[in-house]
């Protein structure tokens, strides 16, 4: 039993925070809290500085630019860059999701080309998978894709993509074989985004974040933007979902960061002169509240365990981190405004008036969008039952 | 023992609700959000016109002598459409505070003005720490020749920017007693109002007073404050009235929206989680829209309903809340993009939870009154 | 709008406390709070009392037996007998179940036999529905009655039934036609308990009540057993499950006395010198459970004035009202261990250190009998959503 | 960093399962609760002689040298299996007390005999106020002669009447510093033995002393409050095991009968619900095991573990009732029935909840340690 770091990830983990400390300057940072278009902060030369540094691939293989090094360094990135509000929108798709993908089901050629950019922070990807009339459906989605020559045609519909409007490639899943079941017939195309035909429409989230609805028409790609097999889209998918969940695992320090503020504010609060930290249930909420970024803290390390030991990520850990994730995360936030009170509708243009730079007031608005992300609660709770306990259909 | 609305109660409510269906919808709350006044003067008149300003001031002060439960009703109607104007500010936590407070000759002076629409009255009372007990009240009254200036600083003050008299909520020394509602007209020196920025966008300014100068007390000198317990227990149940409205529209939303979106070939209302969830839905709103006309009943008749009150609040904030989660939960991406219905109800019952007394504070309340009366049976 | 009694119906209250102060003997009160075998009490010679007044049928006609008054004379009964925690086993099955669905469907024979000496408190019922393999999906029954002559024989199984062991009477659902679609071929009949071939197996529930497992073997019964329309039982079941469903409107009273003596508890019992109720998450614990109790109360009058007014209970407010008992009924049991803490876990055996009479104790080994008798919590949820809100299957 | 158990605890852990699986089953579980003695003296020898009572003892003391994380791990077994047996009581807490505060010569003369089951021991800490804070040790230790005298009762002491020795704390004047804890021979005078009926009928006794005799104090006459800290903390963190160990048990009851009940012509597991409330029972057993083994962990190899622990018991007792209750609603009238292998876990998983530290006890001290900790970060 251990539940220690690696010496040499802890001693990474120093460097890293000297890094932080030196370029993410106080610019930066005001950037990530009120930038109204990204959740996470979108800045492209942060993101060059963390590619130079091979950090953004750490656990990739070198020929494709990567580091070579164990999760433990992995992990310890993340977790600093999360503990420090650090913007990650520029290269999270790319480096975390559609990279490792990639390096699963990708051409050599296709590794060459558009790997190593991605390694040195240089190129921006997006994901489309959801559509108007396909929800967390995606065996029913309708974009297709038609072979035309060397070409294939796209024609359909693409929403809530982030930040779309600064990438380099788009990553989507289209359908091939119209006439294929469901589930078959579903391939992945990579679309660079100069490509002519592709329309965006910006939508807003509550909380003020971009995503973008996409339509294709007749937009017109080279034969080897089949990413993996053609056909066999959504096997790859199921692989590339995979990586999705079980990245993000230094995500819990973000919120240990908003737990250890909201403390000292219930300390230094005074209700009737009294510290809102004495009431009870004021303490049993914080209680609460730490016992489950806890559990997100060990459940990520023991993903990132079973990564290291070489096995796909764990079924019941990652499946079971889903579930805290979309179920309790709402729950705390509540919380943290029911501490808060009356202040908790306040929001950041009104800073005199607005309790922790108005997170909380933001974080209400976004904690729907944030249940939802990549997966609704019921499609996690379903997970849980059907793939990790085996109930029946 | 019928425990509804009356029959001229459901005639009053069917009537309100086809004419706010004829002047508000979604995409005029989002633009009133945004609008410096935050509302439509044509539809204020309309609504001054058929009297609901003045739907708890008694006839001889030129209103329509109804009740609080009267008004209950009327407020169903009007939290379902999130109608945008200050019939609440002025109509009534302003109408009450008069009604509970002013002389004889203040009644007849701003009462006719009020529900005739002429004017509109806002009560200044929270301040930063948020809080509706006596201790909140910090703004101090200072005596200054015949009159009074007052120094402080009022929060959550809705539609304070339209007002054409403040009534601020200020003490002359310690205690519940020395606290006095001053008449203060917005537009004079050392009044400074900035809007504050709240995620139901709802149009609620900050006051700051720097000595600024009243025009008069509001009835007594002293001994306001506990005459004003009655006006914050009716306004609570008003405002708990208009929560149940808009939980019910929360839930005919998900309900529909259910019954139409279709994932894995079945609409989404077909799946057990999804039901289970608008079942709990409906058994909220449905206890605590119960809970809110008993408390109505009880302060129109005039019987003790302190308990009833606490209740009704404490329910109705959560039964709301609840109901705006859950709806924007099921509406998925569609409940969480700016410009959908369900967006807008979701931060709309942030405000509504908080204001009057946060359901936590209420919860302590019905504590405290249990404990008074709570007494060993004598049959134990 | 009116929240008030009728002033005859306050003025019987004030009949009936007298009666109960003067009848309900420590001795019968003391059996209802330790008898292992009833969870309600279980008094003949009370109920006969309570038959003698007329009282077990205020409501209903004249005719046979009843005192023709208004419901709200039987919802201050039902709250004075309740809050005095008055033994109710003897005569609740046949006085508020059976006689009005026999009221609604019996022959005028039928009637003329069966309901007087219901509403002489003189004869007791048992109700056998579900068994080993019907659960809650009574269609599904297996319990057969074939037709030999002028007699019905049964044979089969019914689980769970309370109280059998004195009961008069047996009310069965049966499966009269095993060739006709589940729902169609059931039918209600009529046991006397005399009757040879029944077998009684006792079990006993986790809080110590009994409750029997009945075996038929050949069991004999003669034509005119059959109770309503001959394989229309599951549709006069309907209107039975509804009587239930809208029956045992002044049960808020138990829990409101529970919940008075445990706000006396909170108050008197000191945590290192300082009162319990002083704590902020039981003042909120307690404040919940007032509410969810005046919502029970206020339920419970609103479907009472609905009957009152001529209607059906109203589909909303039972089902509802399902929904609160089976749901929020539990998370109270739990809050009120929570307060008593380590003395929560003890029993009335060590009278000295089990709080509040080790009520809650019981109560915690009761709660999940209690949501599940009449139907499961799923079941209730179930009606709300497909009858109340119309969502589709 | 593996978080799990190493090879040898998995050893441990599966030699435990197939052992118990022999020797204990619901049937015997049920006796055993209506037994005088409450256990299986064969039974209880072949658990001494696996040397489960000395696994946390030095082999010079006799015992096997192990740490509190393997006795965690064997507890998930023991907790799993229900086994009737005062290996808790005095393999855990007595094996605990006497390492923690005995003084050489006792630890020489009583933990080998603890370590091969030759004798029982028993700590007697609690009272009828159910706390494990100081201010309810309220027994009184009072100098007699060379020795001491103690009065007061003792309560929830689990087979204090199968103890060949008891130790007892006790308070010889104010301040947490006055708690001594006294080694007490049951049998002398002045002590008197009632069994308690709990809910889980585990065997646990009220200890009545009336100017008991003690024979000695266990190790200092002053400070050994403080130092037993760290015994209630390794107890809290096996027992938490245990309760892990008894809460997958639940869920594979429920999923087991889940996946055969057949109701609506379906089994009940197909049913969404049912589904989501197993899968929530997985997530929160899940998460809370991994906390008991960091808490486990960190005691084991002396690290500051004060928050770890508090977390531990409360989120694996909130585990355990929750998976217990799940357990019994999914089985509907099986799960209410007495005889039923559900019922017993719900009835004991209150005696697990309670003991050393209600989970909001634990979610206090988790508060009152993170606001020891916060401290304004350097980059706000």
């Amino acid at each position: 039993m251990d539940f220690t770091f690696p010496e040499a990830a802890e001693k990474f983990r120093l460097e890293v925070r000297e890094f932080l400390k030196r370029e993410l300057t106080p610019e930066i940072r005001d950037e990530y809290a009120h930038c109204t278009d990204y959740p996470h902060g979108f800045n492209k030369a942060f993101t060059r500085k963390l590619g130079q540094k091979g950090w953004l691939t750490l656990t990739w293989p070198k020929e494709y630019g990567g580091m070579g090094m164990d999760v433990w360094h992995r992990l310890v990135f993340d977790e600093e860059m999360a503990a420090a509000h650090a913007p990650v929108a520029a290269h999270q798709v790319a480096a975390n999701f559609v990279g490792p993908a990639l390096i699963h089901y990708g051409t050599e050629e296709q590794k060459k080309k558009y790997l190593p950019p991605i390694a040195r922070g240089e190129s921006t990807w997006s994901v489309g998978m959801t559509e108007a009339n396909a929800g967390t459906d995606l065996a029913s989605i309708e974009t297709r894709a038609v072979r035309d020559g060397d070409e294939w045609v796209i024609n359909g519909n693409k929403m809530y993509t982030e930040h779309l409007q600064d990438s380099d490639y788009y990553w989507v899943l289209v359908r091939t074989d119209p006439s294929a079941e469901r589930h078959r017939g579903i391939s992945i195309m990579v679309l660079d985004m100069k490509t002519p035909g592709i329309q965006m429409l910006p939508l807003w989230t509550m909380d003020g974040y971009r995503v973008n609805q996409v339509y294709f028409e007749d937009v017109r790609v080279p034969a080897d933007a089949v990413l993996g097999e053609l056909n066999r889209g959504f096997y790859h998918l199921a692989m590339t979902l995979n990586t999705m969940r079980s990245a993000g695992l230094g995500g819990w320090t973000e919120t240990r960061r908003d737990l250890e503020d909201l403390v000292l504010y219930a300390k230094e609060t005074k209700v009737n002169g009294r510290p809102l930290i004495e009431d009870d249930w004021v303490q049993n909420g914080l209680a609460e509240f730490m016992i489950h970024n806890q559990i997100s803290r060990l459940l990520a390390y023991r993903v990132a365990s079973m990564l290291e030991n070489g096995g796909p990520a764990p079924d019941r850990e990652t499946a079971v981190r889903q579930v805290w994730t979309k179920t309790y995360g709402q729950l705390h936030v509540k919380f943290a405004c029911d501490v808060i009170g009356m202040g908790s509708q306040v929001g950041h243009y009104s800073p005199k008036f607005a309790p922790l730079a108005a997170r909380w007031e933001r974080r209400y608005m976004g904690s729907i969008a944030g249940a939802h992300n990549g997966g609704t609660p019921e499609n996690a709770l379903n997970t849980v039952a059907l793939r990790v306990l085996g109930l029946p259909r | 023992m019928d425990l509804g609305p009356s029959e001229t109660q459901q005639v009053l409510k069917r009537t309100a609700r086809e004419f706010l269906q004829t002047v508000v919808n979604p995409a005029i709350v989002r633009q009133m959000e945004e609008d410096r006044i935050g509302f439509d003067p044509a539809v204020w008149k309309q609504v001054c016109e058929l009297g609901w300003t003045g739907l708890m001031i008694p006839e001889e002060y030129g209103g329509q002598g109804g009740d609080v439960s009267d008004m209950a009703i009327l407020f169903e109607e009007v939290g379902r459409s999130l109608l945008p104007s200050p019939l609440f500010a002025s109509g009534v936590e302003a109408a009450l505070t008069i009604l509970a407070l002013g002389s004889e000759e203040q009644k007849r002076d701003l009462l006719p003005k009020l529900a005739s629409g002429e004017k509109i009255f806002v009560v200044a009372l929270t301040e930063p720490t948020g809080t509706y007990d006596a201790w909140g009240v910090e703004t101090r009254a200072e005596r200054s020749g015949n009159g009074w200036k007052l120094t402080g600083t009022k929060l959550y003050i809705s539609y304070a920017h339209v007002a054409d008299l403040l009534i601020v909520a200020a003490r002359s020394g310690e205690g519940d007693d020395a606290i006095a509602f001053f008449l203060v007209d917005p537009k004079v020196n050392g009044v400074k109002l900035t809007i504050l920025d709240t995620i139901g966008k709802d149009h609620q300014y900050i006051v700051e007073l720097d000595g600024a100068e009243a025009e008069a007390v509001l009835g007594p000198e002293r001994g306001g404050w506990s005459a004003f317990q009655d006006v914050l227990a009716k306004a609570a149940v008003v405002h708990s009235a208009a929560s149940i409205g808009a939980a019910e529209r929360c839930l005919e939303l998900a309900v529909d929206y259910s019954k139409q979106r279709v994932q894995f070939g079945r609409p989404i209302g077909s799946f057990q989680a999804l039901q289970h969830k608008m079942a709990r839905v409906v058994t909220e709103i449905t206890g605590a829209q119960l809970c809110v006309y008993e408390a109505a009943y009880r302060l129109a008749v005039g019987q003790d309903a302190r308990l009833e009150v606490a209740i009704a609040k404490a329910a109705a904030s959560d039964a709301y809340t609840n109901a705006s989660i859950e709806g924007c939960h099921i509406h998925g991406g569609a409940g969480f993009i700016r410009g959908s219905e369900m967006e807008l109800y979701f931060r709309k019952a942030k405000g509504a939870e908080v204001i009057l007394g946060h359901p936590r504070w209420h919860k302590k309340r019905v504590t405290a009154l249990l404990a008074e009366m709570a007494q060993p049976a004598e049959h134990h």
